[in-house]
């Protein structure tokens, strides 16, 4: 019997699979809160939840809407100053991985999160800006990035570079010297990509179920590049989309309360 | 040295055309209410710094207080975008909005400098990002141990620096919990800070090791409960998240802005007035 | 990550000849029975680093486990001198000592650089004074902003630090509270740590904002109840100032120290065992 | 009615006199210790008392015997890290008054805690180090300099130069840029040092009572200078002689107990 689930529900159990048990995890406001949140609810129980706010090792019963909601600070195992956070803990280098979100995204998964269009100075939309991205980017072990798949995302170039994944690619991150070995996988709702171990430009190694490679080809604002064998990303099982769904339930009955 | 007075007084007092001024509070005690006395006294020029600025930053930029805005994220956290500061930036209004823009550990670590009166900030950070372009504040020096390339930022040092906490007592100490955020630093920066608290108290009770700011190092101490609605006060009350997402409603456009500002902050006279001015009718007004 | 196990296998495995060892503590919980089970097991040709070495690195440095001592101020404090480090670095006993000589601000950067994973600390410190004459790890930097001239000095990294603490829970998150020194600094700068504790509980009940090292980021726990006599660990016993007192003629000759660490630590299999023969006599058993 | 009492009581008692109320103290254990909480119980109840280990406005009831003593962490305002301490309170700029003792001091009120004869490698004597007091001679708004008064301590020259008072004399402070204005008052055994306004040269202004000017200039190391009138030192008065043996009494007492 195939279960009925949506893309985006596909796409967050497909960056919670990433997650190792136990792994401390630098974790921001939605898709990426929702995926840990996911794992440590299934496969990896002991995962470490930090928020940037400063608080470590937070186990919420429900999806926080803010970075610092309340309840990440009654259940975290340390709460600490954000001066401490960003300098002990994330350039420390004691995270072992990071997950990013973007408004553009460019095939060396470098992504911009601060104006699209115009000028910098006069942008044709001003966006929030980098927050704590580039130290995410830089620092933590690894980073996965989730984002739709489109072409007004997947872009050619990127029009303010904010957080830097492999720069121009091939050594270019490794020639500055960032503690963290950037992105290992950009996750969408369409497939997974990662970069080639050499040149690092991203490369298409799964598609979701229902999927097929020319779609994410032509959801790609470059010519994008594509493995010799392309996998077909597992399915949700039942238990993924039940806790996932109970999560979002949950949720949703929590915040609806908060008036 | 602490003296315990009215907001009103504090803000009259302590905040002038001008000013260098940091509201800060990272989600959790976000000084609200002082921020709506600000936008009551019509100050101008302000110069803004906040790691986070969000719905009162927004409502200071849309009613005109503000020259240059000090940030490195911007939005309205769990929504989206901050409509008025999107509208300073992008269309001058209410006034063209200069913008120096800084990534979370760099604001952390200005701050930080200045607290410890370093004239400047040291992290691994910006390297390789377009905001090294257009942020001249960001420089780079060589370890002389190992040569390598670390990011400074300058200090930040307020004219005045406004934070919301939990207690006060009557001598003026100040107590916070849960989410710290970066408050202690940005007093401890700042020639002159204003604290508003939930509540003054004979004792504190302060668990050992907790963040207390003490009497003799902040300024003026206001009593104004429930001031940092709509975001929240461990142990008083939770985030009013509805508030947050009907500000994206209330800040779309400009006149349902200032219709709003009009009725709720300018057309009130302290905070109880404006939390009363919303308790008769659905938030917003509309 | 934490593993709860014996202090004496913990030195074992974690303490290894020729390393780079910070014992840390500033007056209050200061790791005694590790220091007294490095000096049984006889580690050799330790780079012994602290703020304020006290009797525990005196009998250290006087059991010759040391070849180089990194510190601030070195006494015994409210009492004076240290005799066994005074007769390494005056007259070479038992062995010649290496001195790295540091200002208590300057160590404290070094300590935060190494838990922050910058190359070196930043300070307004040591200019004009004869320390940076004998220290070549002092530098001096210009501020690219205001052109200052600020002190340098390099990140610690410690092989391993060692350090008490008041509670450990059943999974290794550590809380201390009071006087907590430099010690989360120097467990998050070094490669390996040690804690030892009071006592193991399921629940630290820890307050909000406490100092708390979760289990993730230290290394070795070690349940040792009066793990810090004679310093003090603060809602478990007072600092025995008489033992503090006594050392000074215990120390002052070669032949009453030798006798007594023969007697009282290399003589006893571990710390209760200490305490033990300490407890049938006057302190010192001389 | 003469009162009785020793030179190490006058020297305290002179010491707790230049304590204005309500400033913040940098305390250290000792003679300033028993200065400040002499003077936090007589004419300045709103002392500030800040011990280097991080306890922020303690209040003992007994003198501490190390500067970390539970009785301050308990008693204290706030407890804060030693980084903190350091950055944040001291070289912030925070503390109006130090108190520096030292086991030499030479003419420009340089103080040497560090080494006494031989070379600095191989001392004859090897004192315990600098500890905050370089810091503390920079930063706090004023030094106050507690020490009793010989030729072997007050000498022409250091052996080692720990914490900087007026350096070379003149403006030889104010190049350097130190925050704090340096130490403006020697308090000892004998008398009152304070420094020339221009040259910073110290000068005798003060000697305690039954001390003679010549006694002082013979133990002193180099040629003192003597102000052209010299003050002799208000006698302890019966509060601050009952209040600081009271102090002592209790501290004794307090601490005999801890075995």
């Amino acid at each position: 019997m195939a279960l009925q689930y949506t893309s985006d529900e596909m796409m967050t159990i497909a960056a919670a699979r990433k997650i190792r048990n136990g792994a401390p995890l630098f974790v921001g406001i939605g898709l990426p809160s929702a995926a840990a949140n996911l794992a440590r609810q299934t496969h990896a129980p002991d995962t470490i939840l930090i928020y940037e706010s400063g608080t470590i090792g937070a186990k919420p019963t429900v999806l926080p809407l803010s970075i610092g909601d309340g309840e990440l600070s009654e259940t975290a195992d340390a709460v600490v100053s954000i001066p401490e956070m960003f300098s002990y803990w994330l350039q420390g280098g004691r995270i072992a991985l990071g997950f990013l979100g973007a408004a553009q995204i460019d095939k060396y998964a470098n992504i911009n999160s601060t104006v699209i269009g115009g000028t910098y100075q006069r942008p044709k939309v001003r966006l929030p800006g980098a927050g704590g991205a580039q130290e995410i980017a830089a620092s933590c072990g690894e980073v996965l990035i989730t984002l739709r798949h489109n072409k007004r995302a997947f872009v050619e170039t990127l029009d303010f570079l904010t957080s830097g994944g492999y720069f121009e690619g091939g050594d270019s991150r490794a020639k500055l010297n960032l503690p963290g070995k950037g992105p290992t996988a950009v996750i969408t709702d369409l497939g997974i990509l990662t970069p080639d171990p050499v040149t690092k430009e991203l490369t298409l190694t799964s598609v979701h179920p229902g999927v097929t490679v020319e779609q994410v080809v032509a959801e790609t604002g470059w010519p994008l590049k594509v493995a010799p064998h392309v996998d077909t990303t597992p399915e949700p099982t039942e238990k993924e989309l039940a806790v996932l769904r109970d999560l979002n339930e949950r949720t949703a009955r929590a915040h609806a309360g908060q008036q | 040295m602490a003296h315990i007075t009215q907001l009103s007084d504090a803000i009259r007092d302590a905040v002038r055309d001008g000013d260098i001024v940091a509201l800060e509070g990272f989600t959790h005690l976000i000084p609200y209410a002082a921020g709506h006395e600000i936008v009551r006294q019509a100050k101008r020029d302000l110069t803004v710094i906040r790691m986070t600025p969000d719905v009162i930053y927004d409502m200071l930029i849309g009613s005109g207080c503000v020259k240059k805005i000090v940030f490195s994220w911007g939005g309205n956290p769990g929504v989206g975008s901050l409509h008025r500061l999107r509208d300073a930036v992008e269309k001058d209004w209410p006034l063209p909005i200069e913008v120096e823009e800084h990534a979370h550990a760099g604001m952390a670590a200005m701050y930080a400098a200045g607290a410890a009166n370093l004239p400047f900030g040291l992290l691994r950070g910006y390297i390789g990002t377009d905001l090294t372009k257009h942020n001249g504040r960001i420089k780079f020096i060589d370890c002389p141990f190992t040569g390598e390339k670390l990011a400074a930022v300058p200090a930040h040092r307020p004219d005045v620096t406004v934070i919301h906490a939990q207690k006060a007592d009557r001598k003026g100490n100040v107590l916070m919990w849960g989410v710290v955020g970066v408050q202690k630093e940005a007093v401890l920066a700042a020639k002159r800070s204003i604290v508003t608290v939930e509540e003054i108290v004979d004792d504190l009770q302060a668990p050992p090791n907790a963040v207390v700011l003490p009497y003799w190092v902040v300024g003026h101490v206001c009593e104004v409960k429930g001031g940092a609605f709509p975001s929240y006060a461990q142990g008083y009350y939770a985030r009013n998240n509805a508030f947050y997402k009907k500000w994206d409603d209330i800040s779309k456009d400009r006149e349902s802005f200032t219709s709003w500002m009009d009725k709720h902050i300018k057309g009130t006279k302290d905070f109880a007035e404006f939390k009363l001015s919303l308790a008769g009718q659905t938030l917003g007004g509309k």
